[in-house]
C-alpha cells in the first residue's frame, strides 16, 4: 500500500525527522489562505501515487498566494498518468543548498533492509543507478540488531556530507529507519534530503510503500489508504479478499492460485489471445467469493471472452462451478465463457456448468485457445 | 525414494484444531503419514482425529511426549512468526509453514535466527511436501502425483498441481515435490532443494517452476550450471506480467527492472536448462 | 544499584503490570491517613534494601488506619538487619488465592536473560531451588530477538497457570521484560505474583536491582538511589569513582586493580589478619583521587593499619605517592602504614615517601606481614 | 612465540585521538606493534604520532586504505559496542577492547552478534594481549615481562602485572599473556585461551588467575582435565571476598552461592591444578 507524500512526511515527522511546515489541501482557495500562512513563498504539489510529478508539471514553486491558487487551480485540473490530481501539498519554499537520497528497503537475497544513500539527491535511485552507481552507498542492517550509529556514520562520510551535519543526519537516518520498521513498510524514501541554508538537514519529499501483510499491526496506517486513487475494481476485489491485477486485454480470467493465474495470462498471449487482468481466487474461494469474482471481470468493458481455470484443490471444482452460476444468474451476461475444472470434484461441478452455456476445456492449451476463438467470434461480430 | 519427509517422519501439526489444520491433518495421515501431536494453546489434553492425535499446549512438550522431529504450520499470519520460532526452539529440525501473509519483517527476523540455529524452515505461503504414497506433510492433494524418481521443487500452489497432475497423466512418477513459496523472504531455496535433489539417489531429474521476482531462479541456474549432474527442466511464470504490480504472491513483482521472466528464462538456458512455454510441455521435455 | 519495593513496583506499573493501591510514606500519622483513603485495611511494609523483613517482623497486616499507624510506629522504629526502617510502603491488602515466582536475571553462563517462574511463590527463590528444584521452570531469552509469546505461553503452563489467566499472565511476563530491558536490570523480580480472589493478578511484592553501567542511559532511575540507605563511605568512594566494600577487619587496604585489591585482601587473611575494606582506585587514579581514598579508610573507626599496594602501570608510582603525602597533610592520623609500590615510577614514589614516617614493603607477602604486625602493636598498645 | 597476537598484527586503534588512545598507542608502537591506522569519528584525515598514522572516520574505510587485521578499543564505554560491531563488520578478525563499563544488555547482544559471525572478541574491561618482545595490544606494561614459553591468561589487571613481575624476576620468559577481562558477559574465554595455548608449540605451560563470580573458571577446569596436556597453574583472587557484593570488576561477584573461589579452587584440584595461595608463588609452581 503506498502513501502519498504528505502522509509519508507526516510519520517522519512523527519519528523526529524535520520537514518543512506544509498542508494537505484538496482546493484552490485554501491553497491560497495555507500560503498566506506559509509566508506567500510555497511549493505546491500533486499528490498523487504516481512517480514523474514534477516531469509532468505537477510541482509548482510560487511567490505569493495568488499564484499559489493559480497554481493550484491548475493541478487540480490536470491528470499524471492517468491519474486525476484530487489532493495538493502546500508547503513553505526552503533555501536548498544539496539534494541528497536517502532510502530504506528490504534486500530479499541478503534477507535483511538496506539503506541507500547517495550525494546524487533529486533524481530517481534507479536513474542514478544507472548512470553513476559508485554514488550510491549501501549499509545492511541485521533484522535483529537494527541500524548501528557506525552504519549512519558511514554513510554521512560516504556522501560527502559536511561534518557540522552529521549528528542531524545521523538522527535523520535512525528516525527514518524507526519509521520504516514500525509502520512495517517496504519502502521509505527521503527524495531529496537537503541541505538547507538556515535551516539544517529537511526532507523535502518522502515516499513509503507499506507491507500489506503487516497492516493488521497498524489500523491508523490502513485507513489512510487513498480509495480515490484506486480503480473500483481493485477495491471491489480487496474487500473479498481476491487478488486483482488490471492489464487491459480481451480475455477475463479467473484462476484459483497466483502462479496458475500467471501461467494462464501466458499461456493465453502464447497462443496470441491478451489477458484483460490478473485475478487470484485463493485456496478454497467460496461460492460467494467466486460470484464477486466474475462480477469485477465482467465489469471490464475490455473483456471480450472469461476463461475460468481452476484447479481443484482445497477449492472444490462444484463449488467454484456453482458460484459461477450464481454470478450469472444476478448479473446475466452475453459474454462467451470457457471453463476448465480439474482436480477435486471437477466432475461434478463440469456436470453442473454443462446446464449452463458453456464451453468446457480439458488442458490449460486448450482452454486458452477457445477462449481467443470466442473473443474473436465476439469482436467480429 | 525420497528427500525431508518419509517414514521416519514424526509429524507435530500446529494449529491442528483449527479448520484447515483438522482437514489437512486427515488428508495427511489418510496419505500414510506419521501424525504424532498436535499443538492449539489453551487445548492441551484435547484430542482430535477420533481420539488418535493429542492436543498440547506448547511444542515443547508435544515433543518432549511424543518425539515430533517435524512440523507443519496452520496458525493465523499475526501468530505465524512466533510459531515457528516456538517449532525451533524446541528442537524441531523441519518446520513447514503453509501459513501467508506473514510480515516481511517478522520473516526475516524469524530467518535470521533460525540460520543460527540450524533448523530447515519450509515456506511460509507454500504448499508443503509430498513424497507421494510415503508421506505428506502440507496441502498437496495426494492423489495427483505418483512415485517415481522426478523431484519437483516449486514457488508455487495449484500451478505445482498442475504440472504434478501433467506428469501423472504421462505415468511420471515423483520423488518428492517440494513447494518453497512464493514470499520474498522464505527458508528453503531452489538452491537449497536442488543440493537435496542432487544428492538423493531416488531422483533422477528435476522440475523446477518459478515466477518473476527476486533472484532466486537466477541463483538456482549458476547452482545447476556449477554443480548438478542431474537433468533439470523449468517453467517460469509471468512473462506476461506487469512490472511494479504484485501478482498475488508477496515475492511475485517485478521492481526496479530486476525479477522478470526473461532474466530467469535467460540464467536457466545459460546453464542448460530448458525452459517450457506452457506447464503442459513439462513432461515432454523430460523424455 | 538496588531499587525500594515500592519503587520497583511503580516500574512495574509503568509497563502495564497491575499493582496493589498504596503509597510511600516516612511516617506514622501520613500512614495512617493513606490506610483511610485505601479502605482501612493494609499491608504496612518496611522499605529496607535486605532480604527477611517479613521474619524480622517488617510486614504487617492490619484492619484499620489506627492500627495502621500503630504498625507504622512499630515499623519504624525497627532496625532490620542494622537498617534502621526510614520510609514505609502502605498497600491495600488484597485477598490472595495462589502465589506464584516470576522473576527475570542475567545467565551469565548462557550469555542471555532467563525468565523463572515457579508455582511456588512467596518465598526466596534460592530456597525453592534447594528444596523443590523440579518446581522451577526456566525459559532463555535470546538478546536480539526478545522475550516469544511461546515462552510466556510455557511459563504459565508449567507453572500450572489456570487457562482463564494466561492471557494475563503473558501480558505481565511481558511487562516484567519490558521492565527488565528499558532499566537495563540485572534482575526484576516479582514474588509473589498473585492471583486474587476478585481482581486478577497483581504483582504483590518486587524487587530491581540496576546495571551501574546502564545508569547514563537513565538519569531519572539513577536519582533513585536511596543515599540513606548507603553507608557514608560508599557514598564518598562513589563520588570520587572508587570502588569500595567495607568488610569489618583491621587492615586497611588501598589498592590499584580489582584483583590486586581482592589478592591483597586473602593475603593478608593467609598471614593472619583481617582485611577492613577492599578498596580499588582504578587504573591512572590522581593524587586527589588517592587522597579520597586514604580519608574513607582512615574514617573506619576499626582500621588500626592501613596498607597500600600499588602496583604502578598506568597508574604512576609517584603519583599516588604524592596522593598519600597530601591526604596525611589534611588528615594527620597516628595509624601505621605500610606502603609497596613496585612498576611505573615506583623509585620515585618511593623516595618521596621515605620523607614521611612510612613502612615500605618489597612484596605483598612483606607488606601483609609487616601491616598485621603493625596492627597487632596498635592494639597491644 | 605467541597466540593472537604476533608480527603479523597490523592494529587499528579505535578511540586513538583520545588521552588513553595516544598514550597507549605509542606504547604499544615502542613495543614494536605495527599501528597501521586510527579511527574517531569525525577526525578522519588527521595524523597522530607524529605523522606516521592516519585516522580516520569509519572502521571500514580505515581497513580498507591499511589491511588492518586486528583493533584495540579505547572509546568511552556509551560508544564501545557500537565500536565493536562497527570492527567485526568492516572484517576485523581480532578485536580487543579495553573499556570499561559498558551495560551489560548491550554486550549479550554483541556477543550475539559476534558469534553468528565468528569474530573473536578479547575484553572488554582488559588489559589486552602482549608477547614479549614480540608485539603488544592493550595497556600491559611492555617491560615488566620477558620472552618465553609460559602462556599466562588471566580476568585481571594489576593482579596479572604482579604475576608477570614474579615470573621475570625468576627469570622466566612468557610467549603471551591474555587479559580477558573481569564483566560478566565477554568474549574471549578461559577455555577458548587454553586451547590457543594447548595448541601453540612455543608454550610449554600455562598461569591461571581467575577470580571471584561466574563459572568461567570450572569450565576451565573441565577443559584441562578433558584435553590438556600442558601444565596449568592458578591463582584465584577473592577467598576473603564477601557473598553479594560486587568486588571492583562487574562480574566479580559471589550470587545465590554460586562463584565462591573455593568451588573453582576445588575444580581446579579435581583437574589437577595446583592454585597458589598468593600471587608470588606461582613461579616456584611451575618449577
Amino acid at each position: 500500500m503506498k502513501l502519498h507524500e504528505y502522509q509519508s512526511k507526516q510519520l517522519f515527522a512523527e519519528h523526529g525527522i524535520p520537514i518543512p511546515h506544509g498542508q494537505m489541501t484538496m482546493n484552490a482557495s485554501e491553497a491560497k489562505s495555507i500560503a498566506e500562512e506559509l509566508g506567500g513563498r510555497v511549493v505546491v504539489k500533486a499528490q498523487v501515487l504516481v512517480g514523474g510529478r514534477g516531469k509532468a508539471g505537477g510541482i509548482r514553486v510560487v511567490n505569493t498566494p495568488d499564484k499559489a491558487e493559480e497554481a493550484a487551480t491548475q493541478i487540480l485540473g490536470m491528470k499524471i498518468k492517468d491519474l486525476p490530481v484530487r489532493k495538493l501539498l502546500i508547503d513553505e519554499a526552503v533555501d536548498i543548498k544539496t539534494e541528497i537520497y536517502l532510502g530504506i528497503t528490504n534486500d530479499r537475497t541478503r534477507r535483511c533492509p538496506v539503506m541507500i544513500a547517495s550525494a546524487e539527491g533529486g533524481v530517481e535511485i534507479e536513474e542514478v543507478a544507472k548512470t553513476n552507481p559508485d554514488k550510491i552507498v549501501r549499509v545492511w542492517i541485521d533484522p535483529l540488531l537494527g541500524l548501528r550509529d557506525y552504519q549512519a556514520r558511514y554513510l554521512a562520510a560516504c556522501t560527502e556530507m559536511p561534518r557540522e551535519h552529521w549528528r542531524e543526519f545521523m538522527s535523520i537516518t535512525k528516525g527514518l529507519f524507526q519509521t520504516f520498521i514500525q509502520t512495517d513498510a517496504t519502502l521509505a524514501e527521503i527524495n531529496p534530503l537537503v541541505i538547507t541554508g538556515d535551516k539544517g538537514l529537511m526532507a523535502l519529499d518522502g515516499k513509503i510503500v507499506l507491507d500489506d501483510n503487516g497492516l493488521f499491526r497498524h489500523p491508523e496506517l490502513a485507513e489512510m489508504r487513498d480509495l480515490d486513487e484506486e480503480a473500483a475494481e481493485e477495491r471491489e476485489a480487496r474487500k473479498y479478499g481476491l487478488s486483482y491485477v488490471k492489464l487491459g486485454g480481451e480475455i477475463g480470467c479467473m484462476v484459483n492460485g497466483a502462479g496458475l493465474a500467471m501461467a494462464t495470462m501466458d499461456v493465453i498471449h502464447l497462443y496470441g489471445g491478451s489477458p484483460a487482468n490478473f485475478l487470484d481466487i485463493g485456496g478454497g474461494a467460496s461460492a460467494e467469493k467466486v460470484a464477486a469474482a466474475i462480477q469485477i471481470i465482467i465489469r471490464d468493458p475490455n473483456v471480450k471472452a472469461v476463461l475460468f481455470n481452476i484447479f481443484g484443490g482445497i477449492t472444490r471444482g462444484d463449488e467454484v462451478a456453482r458460484g459461477i452460476l450464481a454470478a450469472l444468474e444476478k448479473t446475466p451476461t452475453k459474454l462467451p465463457m470457457v471453463v476448465r475444472l480439474v482436480g477435486t470434484n471437477a466432475e461434478e461441478g463440469r456436470h453442473l456448468l454443462a446446464k449452463a452455456d458453456m464451453e468446457t476445456a480439458v488442458s490449460l492449451a486448450d482452454a486458452a485457445q477457445k477462449a481467443i476463438a470466442a473473443a474473436e467470434a465476439v469482436e467480429e461480430s | 525414494m525420497s528427500i525431508l519427509v518419509d517414514k521416519s517422519t514424526k509429524l507435530l501439526v500446529q494449529g491442528i484444531t483449527g479448520r484447515e489444520g483438522l482437514f489437512h491433518t486427515a488428508r495427511m495421515i489418510e496419505h500414510g503419514t506419521s501424525v504424532v501431536a498436535g499443538v492449539t494453546p489453551q487445548k492441551g489434553g484435547e484430542w482430535v482425529m477420533g481420539g488418535k492425535v493429542p492436543v498440547f499446549d506448547t511444542v515443547k512438550s508435544a515433543v518432549e511426549a511424543t518425539g515430533s522431529n517435524t512440523s507443519v504450520i496452520f496458525v493465523p499470519s499475526r501468530f505465524a512468526a512466533d510459531a515457528i520460532l516456538e517449532a525451533a526452539d524446541a528442537g524441531i529440525a523441519l518446520i513447514v509453514c503453509i501459513t501467508e501473509g506473514i510480515p516481511v519483517q517478522d520473516m526475516m527476523k524469524v530467518r535470521r535466527y533460525l540460520d543460527q540455529m540450524g533448523v530447515r524452515l519450509v515456506g511460509p505461503n507454500c504448499p508443503g511436501l509430498l513424497s507421494p504414497g510415503t508421506a505428506k506433510v502440507g496441502i498437496i492433494p495426494g492423489d495427483i502425483a505418483i512415485a517415481g524418481n522426478i523431484g519437483v521443487v516449486s514457488k508455487s500452489g495449484t500451478l505445482t498441481y498442475e504440472v504434478l497432475h501433467a506428469l501423472k497423466q504421462n505415468e511420471m512418477g515423483v520423488s518428492t515435490c517440494v513447494g518453497i513459496g512464493g514470499d520474498p523472504i522464505n527458508g528453503t531455496s531452489f538452491v537449497d532443494t536442488l543440493e537435496l535433489f542432487e544428492a538423493d539417489p531416488h531422483t533422477e531429474k528435476i522440475v523446477l517452476i518459478g515466477e518473476i521476482g527476486g533472484k532466486d531462479e537466477e541463483l538456482a541456474a549458476a547452482y545447476i550450471r556449477d554443480h548438478m549432474t542431474k537433468q533439470v527442466v523449468a517453467f517460469i511464470a509471468g512473462k506476461t506480467a506487469p512490472p511494479g504490480k504484485r501478482m498475488g504472491h508477496a515475492g511475485a513483482i517485478i521492481e526496479g527492472g530486476e525479477g522478470t521472466a526473461e532474466d530467469k528464462i535467460k540464467a536457466l538456458a545459460a546453464a542448460g536448462v530448458m525452459t517450457a512455454d506452457q506447464p503442459e510441455e513439462i513432461p515432454g521435455l523430460l523424455q
